[in-house]
């Protein structure tokens, strides 16, 4: 039984009892518990079921690196699945579900699998399920998907939120242990900013449980004391529960700091990304202790060695009574020392090496602990408890030796150095032969913008394990990192450390040396994937030798610990099977992040109504009070049509383009781009821009302009006025605005840079109303101020004035065929004036239209749409917009792509009317007209398509343009449409389709 | 170590009448600078900076933009003013008072909520006082300055007020801004 | 996530300030130029692996355009200019050469020789 | 061409399940290269290894070595967001994308090899009035060309898709282009798979070796000088997606190319709730639920040239603020990993299949975004053009003049994406 113990547990406050839920039963743990600790103190043994086999798994780690003991935590919308119950920590009602089971965790149908696991080694399913075929969709897949992934996924909105910060700092110190601390003391000295951060609640790391002592007096005093002097200090940023997640290009940094719910109210800020850029980042992540693989080591009750330290000295959790450790180095001893100074049983120290000469195994010698060097784990005994274990040679085929009863195993196989970080942004690595590990290759470092080694690795997580060198190799890293800055650090006094002798630790990769087949199927890699030694076997054998393969053909570290604690056995024991050194081997890229970040934490607080920017015109509001449909349009939102009540959208638009038609309508058409072109250059300037010629305009004077790309095709259009002799108004559609400011900047900019010509986008200095029907000078007329006759204000022209009050400039051009003028003014004044015409446009009938509306009206006209009639492959001459191309001028963007044999053919689609000829049944949008013949493709040749199909209600009819080929060519003739279901005959006629003349 | 940040949390008002003038021209000309003097009373600020004299600021925008700020009745005298004195060099002047949204943000911890937000270095030796820095807050294109640690200003797209304003209110909740500056 | 100073702010610009524009020093090509011309304008690119000379614009910013010299590899910048000219200035191709001693092998043949 | 390798099976299995399963043979072998070969491919990804495949299958041509610079499969094959649809606009992507994902149904009883193409529907979403005009475009090209697309209406969208969130408030759902027989495949089993049946047929992949110059005319052949000696061949086809600019270079010509990152996401794996891949074009964001339980995620591609596999932080966060917003309980659910690859994005975002400058080599690449799903169809056409010397109908479009000419094949007309 694992139990908490009478004393101890430094970082549980025994008075503050927290009460929660494990699969529906109440249980009790400690403020400063995590979830993992409650759970062993409460005796859990089995807490979930692996993923491919469902076999029972047990607590294995106290860290990050958990492959087996996740959870689905809370209810309802803040119901979260696979949290690390090793890292969440135990708040007051939490709920905790295990995951991966049916129906229950002790007994689970799942486990069947396990039965049969010789039957489904690693990649069975690239090997079957392959007949008949239609099987794997309907029977093989669904069956696989059902018993894979792990917790359930969240059925309600999340009740939580999330939020970023950017943090610019000089110096990043990832880790807050002994490591970590030092850096940022010593640094803290040079004034530079410095941030911190620890992904645990607490700093200090693994010093306090490992080494007694440190500087002056306990290691606990020197880290309280380092603490103080830090959160003193004004150039250093601390935080606690903070994951540095990811490091990527030119010293951007991610992490993911977890908020405590410190109100216990129901939708908190849950987490902070950070989003940080540091000039140097100090990497002192510590070191992760790997397993050993040996027959049984993923019954419940094995743990790594650190893990069970972890629990008595932070906890005060007992793993059991007694304890056998297995271990290939000296740090474990420091798991047996301690337990059996607790008053525990170590019954046995199994240790792989031949000779053990330490400071630490003497210390377990003279404590009267079993030592037994040379020997190893034939196979552990239980189910889903560990009740024993067989012990024998390490360099034998297994043959029991002795059989040692006990609840708990701790298990170390060495440390592997925390690289990932390191490794984010292309630092290579390198094996250490003596060290047995992964070490930062120095040579290869991550680099920053400068081609700088911008990430430098201190304490373990550059392979140093001793407290005395961690110390000194700090001080040495954190000295040159200050020389970047032109920085010196003073000479100081380290923190005393004691030196202790340790032997090597010895890679042993398989428990015993000449393991068996049968054995190798149950000594797992990945416990959490289900990885086993005879499926990297099997990979290799069939021939999956670069890790990469045998990674993705096994899947060994591809679950959600990312192989924390597998990969570098995987890696070993591929090595092993080829004959090759690690280093031939190498290792799979690290991707971020090292821990797992929500999906919520990445989106921030963009959700919702923050999504995107809504652009809004200051009429906006008026809309609403209309009872406005929206249509988005870019980034702007506009009135589709005004329903009235009752009304349905179809009716609506039908109304509003009638009142157009026959009376009056208003529209805003603020968000159209307008842009200011002026210099001596600019008509020159104008010209190369638009197709048409823009430099014979008069001031005064308005032109319908079109912009291509350097392709030809047409990309934006829009209502030129001349304002002065220099001075241009250049309007763009209302998507279109930025991207044509930056079209016109970027050339002026970048090719005809010693013109004289100034642009500026003040398309949000305006309101624009546009005013349209028979009635609409009369609207205006009412409201006085403006000589708005034909004499004065001629089609196509434009002048300043004042209108009810208000100065404005009115535009005489139309996009309906209606008499028609767009009034501007400054925006602040816009809501007041549109009311005014709104208020006198009653005895008119006016009413305002929307975006759809307009679209009918400008389709009755046969006037295009930039995006229905074009859509980026389209030329003006497709259009029958040849008027708008200028002959006489020698260049403009566009004439030169034009010129090219594809948009010179004369077969291309010309736009046409299309008539339907069955009279009521209109065109649907974007269908295709084909012919009687095939393509090359052997399906009907297509030979048009429709670009615009609206109800015409002043024509009563449905009306339609396309594109067809040779379209102009064929007026009269009738063509197909294919409409799926059926095909809908059209006439080909004008474009125009209402008062054509 | 972490402050608390309750109290005082930054409040974002938007500034009415606000007059606003784009000048487009060749910066380093002497008859501009000396034009932007006479007419304003304040000298072309320095490249990323604010200068202000009185009612009236002047703000870098880039190498041939600056964007005057002065009271919304003295516009139109003042382009004319400008117009005048420049002659016939190249220049683009404008009254843009209604392109953008001016607001005023008072308020501790005022670079905690921005840096929410905003890529920018917000360190008090980067982020000065009479620093113009024209950046994006959230999706946004804007430009920051201040006059004191608890006063500082924002300008935005007047279309894009509404997002500019929700979004600072999502970032000043006061238990949910942590101490950094 | 990339960095890179404006050459008009004098400031570091976040990635997410800029917008990019593929490569710099294209040569337009008008109504005159011959297909091959033209397309090469428009559509050929030396895409290098190694030092690449690109456009970028200060989007978020002062809106002004400039070019770079980045190693599309290593992601390291060996400087920014201002738009306005043909080729790389003299101090940034000082620059390459010192940090890439001996291995201009990353810059395309064509442009190391126009350049150098 | 007989099958040399025991073919898989259930029995097989249960066969080698007696010995532990220590009597598996190799799935591809490991070969020195020869001197000369008739073909060479460049690049063992899918495109290069397909071409290979379909060059001994269609063509009989099995003299044949495919080149890889690192590990088979290692490049977008096995990076990519694994799905496969042929609802395109232009008939000359609907063609070999249609022709791609027909192979795809067959491919694992092809290769006796299980792919796992899990043909559970795509659904593209109509988020603004364009762009479901976009998409009903598409439906009515498809009923001519006969790819059977629907346009459908929201509350479908609901039926197929439980976990969407109907009414976003910023962009709602007006419909969606619906292809019941597109869906996903396993990526590493497609690379492995046409590995498996390649080396079967007497084809040597040759790992770990680098092309490092490139001679088109020697006596008649061309040479390529490797990392592992010097190769020959009668003719050579370049299949190297993000570093064909890098290859084309060294044959001496230029191409409409720019490599640029794009990259993907997973999440940790749950218990199935997503049971068709969906893509929002609109925010630029695409998902679906692996056979693992993992979400998959993927959105736009990084906008600068780079050829480092690592992108930027900003395009991440963008595609999952994307998809929290359509599936806001996915908020819960953790990044696991991330990564990128480099893709090849041609001046019309569609695919190059064409001979070159240069005789005797011929060039497939520019799939961009979208090379996984055509993997069969464009080794079908390489295969083809590489065997007659001539392009046949899929690949004739796709030829390298269509630049010049002005004769694009541009897929993003309809709802301004490609992938």
């Amino acid at each position: 039984m694992s139990t908490r113990l009478p004393n101890g547990g430094r970082l549980v406050n025994r008075t503050k009892v927290l009460n929660f839920r494990f699969n529906g039963r109440k249980l009790k743990g400690f403020e400063g518990d995590t979830v993992a600790s409650a759970l062993m103190a409460n005796d859990q043994k089995v807490v979930g079921r692996s993923f491919k086999y469902h076999r029972p798994r047990g607590i294995f780690a106290s860290g990050p690196e958990e492959p087996n003991a996740l959870f689905t935590i809370g209810k309802d919308g803040e119901r979260e699945p696979n949290q690390i119950g090793t890292t969440t920590e135990l708040a007051e009602g939490l709920e905790v579900k295990s995951q991966n089971h049916w129906p229950t965790l002790e007994t689970d149908v799942g486990s069947v699998a396990n039965l049969g696991s010789n039957l489904i080694p690693a990649g069975f399913y690239y090997k079957t399920f392959m007949a008949p075929r239609q099987a794997w969709k309907y029977l093989f897949e669904p069956a696989i998907r059902q018993s894979a992934g792990l917790g359930q996924p969240p059925t309600e909105w999340d009740v939580d939120h999330y939020e970023h910060l950017y943090l610019h700092t000089d110096i990043l110190v990832v880790g807050g242990g002994v490591a970590g601390l030092l850096a940022t003391s010593l640094l803290a000295e040079t004034g530079l900013r410095i941030l911190l951060l620890e992904q645990s609640p607490n700093f200090g790391g693994r010093l306090v449980q490992d080494h007694a002592d440190f500087g002056e007096g306990t290691s606990q005093d020197w880290v309280n004391s380092t603490l103080q002097e830090l959160s003193s200090s004004k150039n250093v940023t601390m935080r606690s529960r903070t994951s540095v997640a990811g490091i990527y290009d030119h010293g951007f940094v991610i992490a993911d700091e977890r908020l405590p719910n410190t109100t216990g109210k129901k939708g908190y800020l849950k987490r902070r990304l950070w989003k940080i850029r540091a000039k140097r980042i100090v990497l002192a992540a510590g070191a992760i202790e790997r397993p050993l693989c040996f027959a049984g080591n993923d019954i419940p009750g094995v743990r790594l060695a650190s893990g069970v330290r972890d629990y008595l000295i932070n906890y005060g959790v007992s793993p059991g009574d007694r304890t056998a450790i297995i271990t290939n180095n000296d740090d474990a001893y420091r798991t047996a020392i301690a337990l059996a100074e607790s008053g525990l049983s170590v019954p046995l120290i199994l240790d792989t090496r031949m000779e053990i000469r330490g400071t630490l195994p003497t210390k377990a010698k003279n404590l009267g602990l079993r030592i037994q060097p040379a020997r190893g784990i034939s196979e552990v005994l239980g189910k889903k408890a560990v009740s024993g274990l067989e012990m024998c040679s390490q360099v034998g085929e297994g043959t029991s030796l002795e059989k040692i009863g006990c609840e708990s195993i701790a298990v170390s196989g060495g440390w592997s150095p925390t690289v990932h970080l390191w490794s984010h942004c292309n630092g290579k690595l390198k094996w250490d032969e003596t060290k047995v590990m992964f070490v930062p290759d120095w040579t290869h470092p991550p680099i920053d913008s400068n081609g700088n080694q911008n990430i430098f690795p201190v304490g373990s997580a550059n392979g140093y394990l001793q407290l005395h060198e961690i110390t000194c190799q700090v001080e040495q890293i954190v000295r040159q990192v200050a020389r970047e800055f032109d920085k010196d650090l003073p000479e100081i006094q380290l923190p005393h450390a004691q030196e202790i002798t340790e032997d090597r630790c010895y890679g042993t990769w398989l428990i015993p040396y000449s393991m068996k087949p049968r054995k190798k199927m149950k000594a797992w890699v990945d416990y959490q994937n289900d990885v086993k030694v005879s499926d990297i076997d099997l990979a290799v054998l069939e021939g999956f030798e670069s890790i990469e393969h045998s990674k993705r053909y096994t899947t060994l570290g591809m679950a959600t610990d990312q192989g924390k604690t597998s990969n570098v056995n995987g890696i070993a024991l591929v090595s092993h099977n080829l004959g090759i050194p690690m280093d031939k081997v190498g290792t799979t890229t690290f991707r971020p992040p090292y821990s797992p970040i929500p999906l919520g934490a990445i989106a921030g607080s963009a959700g919702k109504k923050l999504f995107k920017p809504i652009r809004k015109t200051p009429i906006d509001a008026w809309h609403v009070s209309q009872n406005a449909h929206w249509e988005p349009v870019s980034d702007w939102r506009r009135p589709y049509c005004y329903l009235l009540e009752g009304e349905s959208v179809e009716n609506a638009v039908n109304r509003e383009t009638l009142r157009v038609r026959t009376t009056v309508g208003m529209l805003d058409a603020t968000t159209l781009g307008k842009i200011l072109v002026k210099g001596k250059d600019a008509a020159k300037f104008l010209d190369l821009i638009y197709t048409n010629a823009i430099s014979t305009l008069k001031p005064g004077r308005c032109r319908y302009g079109l912009m291509c790309d350097e392709n030809g095709f047409l990309m934006d259009d829009g209502v030129v006025a001349r304002l002065d002799e220099t001075t241009f108004l250049c309007h763009t559609t209302t998507g279109g605005a930025d991207h044509i400011h930056g079209w016109l900047e970027d050339w002026l900019q970048c090719e005809w840079w010693d013109w004289r010509v100034y642009t500026a986008n003040i398309t949000d200095q305006y309101v624009q109303i546009g005013i349209a029907g028979p009635e609409a000078r009369n609207v205006l007329d009412k409201i006085g101020g403006m000589d708005l006759g034909d004499e004065t204000l001629p089609f196509m022209s434009w002048k300043k004035g004042i209108l009810g009050g208000h100065e404005v400039q009115v535009y005489r051009i139309s996009f309906s065929g209606e008499l028609s003028f767009e009034i501007s003014l400054r925006a602040s004044e816009g809501l007041e004036l549109w009311e005014k015409i709104h208020e006198a446009g009653q005895e008119f009938s006016i009413e305002p239209y929307g975006t759809e509306a307009l679209h009918v009206l400008r389709a009755e006209k046969g006037f295009i749409m930039i995006g229905d009639e074009t859509d980026g492959t389209i030329i003006p001459q497709d259009l029958g917009l040849d008027w708008a191309i200028s002959r006489k001028k020698d260049d403009f963007l566009g004439k030169r792509g034009q010129q090219r044999s594809y948009l010179a053919d004369p077969n291309r689609w010309k736009l046409v009317g299309l008539e339907v000829l069955d009279n009521d049944e209109p065109l649907p949008h974007g269908v295709y007209a084909q012919c009687e013949t095939k393509s090359e493709f052997d399906h009907p040749r297509m030979e048009g398509r429709v670009t615009s199909t609206y109800y015409s209600p002043i024509l009563k009819r449905p009306i339609a343009m396309g594109l067809v080929e040779r379209g102009t060519e064929r007026m009269g003739e009738v063509i197909k449409f294919n409409c799926g279901d059926k095909m809908i005959k059209a006439k080909i006629v004008s474009h125009i389709a209402y008062n054509t003349d | 170590m972490a402050k608390s940040t309750v109290g005082n949390t930054p409040k974002l008002n938007m500034l009415d009448d606000i007059g606003m003038i784009l000048f487009r021209g060749d910066l380093k000309s002497k008859t501009l600078q000396n034009a932007i003097v006479e007419v304003n009373g304040v000298k072309v600020p320095a490249r990323g900076k604010i200068s202000t004299e009185d009612q009236t600021s002047l703000a870098w925008m880039s190498p041939d933009e600056l964007l005057l700020f002065v009271p919304l009745e003295r516009v139109g005298e003042l382009i004319e003013d400008l117009n005048q004195k420049m002659g016939e060099e190249d220049t683009l002047i404008w009254d843009i008072s209604d392109l953008r949204s001016v607001f005023e943000i008072e308020g501790n911890f005022i670079r905690e909520v921005l840096a929410k937000n905003t890529p920018i270095d917000l360190n008090r030796d980067k982020m000065r006082k009479g620093t113009f820095r024209r950046t994006r807050f959230g999706q946004i294109a804007v430009a920051f300055w201040f006059e004191s640690e608890t006063k500082w200003f924002m300008i935005c797209r007047r279309s894009e007020s509404e997002y500019a304003q929700r979004l600072f209110e999502v970032s000043s909740i006061p238990s949910e801004i942590p101490s950094i500056f | 996530m990339l960095k890179l100073v404006c050459p008009y702010c004098g400031i570091e610009a976040d990635e997410t300030e800029l917008i990019s524009g593929g490569e710099a020093h294209l040569k337009r090509e008008g109504p005159a130029s011959t297909d091959d011309d033209f397309e090469g304008y428009l559509f050929l690119r030396n895409n290098p692996k190694g030092i690449i000379f690109e456009r970028w614009r200060h989007a978020m910013g002062c809106g002004k355009w400039f070019h770079v010299a980045r190693c599309t590899v290593t992601q390291e910048v060996f400087g920014t200019y201002p738009a306005q000219t043909h080729k790389p200035p003299s101090r940034i191709m000082e620059e390459i050469k010192s940090r890439r001693a001996g291995q201009v092998n990353g810059l395309n043949s064509d442009k190391a020789e126009k350049f150098s | 061409m007989g099958s040399v390798l025991k073919k898989y099976s259930l029995f097989s299995l249960v066969r080698q399940s007696l010995n532990y399963h220590t009597g598996w043979e190799r799935a591809w072998k490991s070969p020195e290269p020869k001197e000369s070969y008739d073909v060479v491919i460049v690049g063992a990804g899918g495109h290069g290894l397909a071409t290979a495949y379909y060059l001994g299958k269609n063509h009989g041509i099995n003299n044949v070595a495919i080149l890889e610079k690192g590990w088979l499969g290692g490049g977008n094959t096995g990076r990519n967001t694994t799905i496969i649809r042929s609802n395109y606009l232009q008939d000359a992507s609907a063609a070999i994308y249609e022709k791609s994902r027909s192979l795809y149904e067959t491919l694992s009883q092809d290769l006796n090899y299980n792919i796992m193409f899990s043909p559970r529907g795509v659904i593209m979403l109509a988020q603004t009035h364009h762009e479901a005009r976009g998409y009903q475009r598409i439906n009515s090209a498809n009923v001519i060309q006969g790819i059977k697309t629907e346009y459908i209406l929201p509350e479908r969208i609901k039926e197929l898709c439980k976990i969407i969130n109907i009414d976003c408030p910023r962009y709602p759902i007006l419909g969606a282009l619906w292809q019941p027989r597109g869906g996903t495949a396993r990526h590493d089993a497609v690379a492995w798979g046409y590995a498996r049946a390649c080396s079967d047929i007497g084809m040597d992949i040759i790992q770990k070796c680098e092309v490092t110059g490139i001679n088109p005319h020697a006596n008649g052949a061309v040479e390529l000088q490797t990392s592992r000696g010097k190769i020959r061949c009668q003719k050579l086809g370049m299949v190297v997606a993000g570093h064909s600019g890098v290859l084309a270079q060294k044959a001496g010509f230029r191409l409409p190319i720019e490599s640029v990152a794009l990259q993907a996401l997973v999440s940790e794996p749950v218990k199935p709730c997503l049971d068709v891949v969906v893509m929002a074009n609109t925010v630029h964001g695409y998902i679906s639920q692996s056979d693992k339980g993992e979400m998959v995620i993927g959105g736009g591609a990084d906008q600068y040239n780079n050829y480092s596999q690592r992108g930027s932080f900003i395009h991440i966060e963008n595609t999952v603020r994307a998809l929290v917003e359509m599936f806001p309980i996915i908020s819960r659910l953790k990044m696991l990993r991330q990564w990128g690859g480099i893709v090849d994005m041609t001046g019309d975002r569609s695919p190059i299949i064409s001979k070159t400058p240069v005789d005797n080599v011929f060039i497939n690449c520019g799939w961009g975004t979208g090379g996984f799903k055509s993997i069969p169809g464009s080794g079908w056409a390489m295969a083809e053009l590489m065997a007659k010397g001539e392009p046949g109908v899929l690949a004739s479009p796709f030829s390298l003049d269509r630049f010049k000419e002005g004769r694009f094949i541009d897929e993003s007309v309809a709802a301004g994406v490609a992938h």
